[in-house]
């Protein structure tokens, strides 16, 4: 399946790139979708997850389309 | 409620008299006894350095979901009547205005409350970074502090 | 520190865009990141009843120097550069402003905190006393309840 | 000696003035000044007294030329 990765802020700049359409196996979790964009880099501890726009678990799964975002800690307000 | 992400220069007290006037008086005249409101605004200085611009990059979308999340659950808590919630992204100088929260409600303690939860929860949860101009090179900041 | 009682309306937000442009951008550019606000606006109904106006009545003399104690405390508590506390008095009508607590700080928890410090300690404290013109006659209103 | 008494809000009704100049003996205190003033009444439980616009003790004893005002709960804000 294809999911759409995008990545923020300081991830961005560390990435090279503001993110991917990452082809990926029918059974993945947004750790495997970093892990594959990331070229086999392990998920910082202090690195957000959203899926399609909302908080969640590294550990859940994705489905094809989704939008995988990957971002650190906020600082706004 | 109105949640907007302005990538220009907003103005606190005006966006307030306009908002009292146009939603607030209208729609709820006699009603609102108390307004708690909250301006955050760029400093020239963070931690002991010399701050001289900043970045302030967001996620569309998301973040504005999440800003009306955020004070859907104050809603769901406190007896609000009304709330208004701007954020600046984009490029700032000192003294420009970053954030505006501010609640209308019956009541004072619902309407200090909720103004604070919602200043809270934006800072922890709403996705918006901030990379700071030094006097050489920049820097993402790296977390916000606990405000409680 | 400004503490005015006014007897005529006061308008908040142009209050604070005044008070900003002239004391605080022009005092402490660049330092007051964190503004709290609290407005207390004439509601048309309290205690089940339907409120057509108001007198406010205090104590010259007496009250200002009251709520400037109250606010010189809150300056020995938290970080504050600057307090702006407005209170109307005589015969308001609802929707009018009673009260406007303003404080500029560096930081958010002094803001928010010395904020409603103030707003709680001149309800309990400084002497005003209101009376309330009901549809037939009028009432004193007999005590503030607590807002935290 | 001589004392300014000063009442506000419904005490200023019921007392029905809104002060008095009293005379009173050199050694009193805001509880005397009250009685003086209000013709013998006791000082009701939930008035508060100041003395020279400081809040202060019923107790408290006063000087000549002080401003002794009573009034009911505070309702500002």
């Amino acid at each position: 399946m294809t999911v759409r990765v995008k990545f923020f802020a300081s991830l961005k700049e560390q990435m090279g790139c503001d993110g991917a359409t990452v082809e990926i196996g029918e059974v993945a979790t947004a750790a495997d979708v970093w892990l594959a964009a990331s070229g086999g880099k392990a998920l910082p501890n202090n690195v957000l997850v959203a899926v399609n726009m909302e908080y969640c678990d590294p550990n859940q799964e994705v489905s094809s389309g989704d939008e995988v975002a990957f971002f650190p800690p906020v600082t706004g307000g | 409620m109105r949640v907007e992400v302005h990538d220009t220069p907003f103005h606190p007290w005006k966006a307030l008299q306009q908002y009292e006037n146009d939603v607030i008086a209208r729609e709820y005249p006699g009603k609102y006894g108390a307004s708690a409101v909250f301006v955050g605004t760029m400093r020239d200085f963070n931690e002991g350095d010399e701050i001289t611009g900043m970045t302030l990059e967001h996620y569309p979308g998301m973040t504005e979901k999440e800003l009306a999340n955020i004070v859907g659950e104050a809603r769901q808590r406190w007896q609000l009547l009304e709330e208004l919630l701007l954020h600046r992204v984009g490029d700032l100088a000192p003294n420009d205005p970053i954030v505006l929260v501010a609640v209308w409600s019956a009541h004072r303690k619902d309407a200090f409350e909720a103004c604070r939860y919602i200043m809270e929860a934006l800072k922890s949860r709403a996705p918006f970074w901030k990379k700071e101009q030094l006097d050489e090179g920049y820097r993402w900041v790296e977390k916000n502090t606990d405000g409680y």
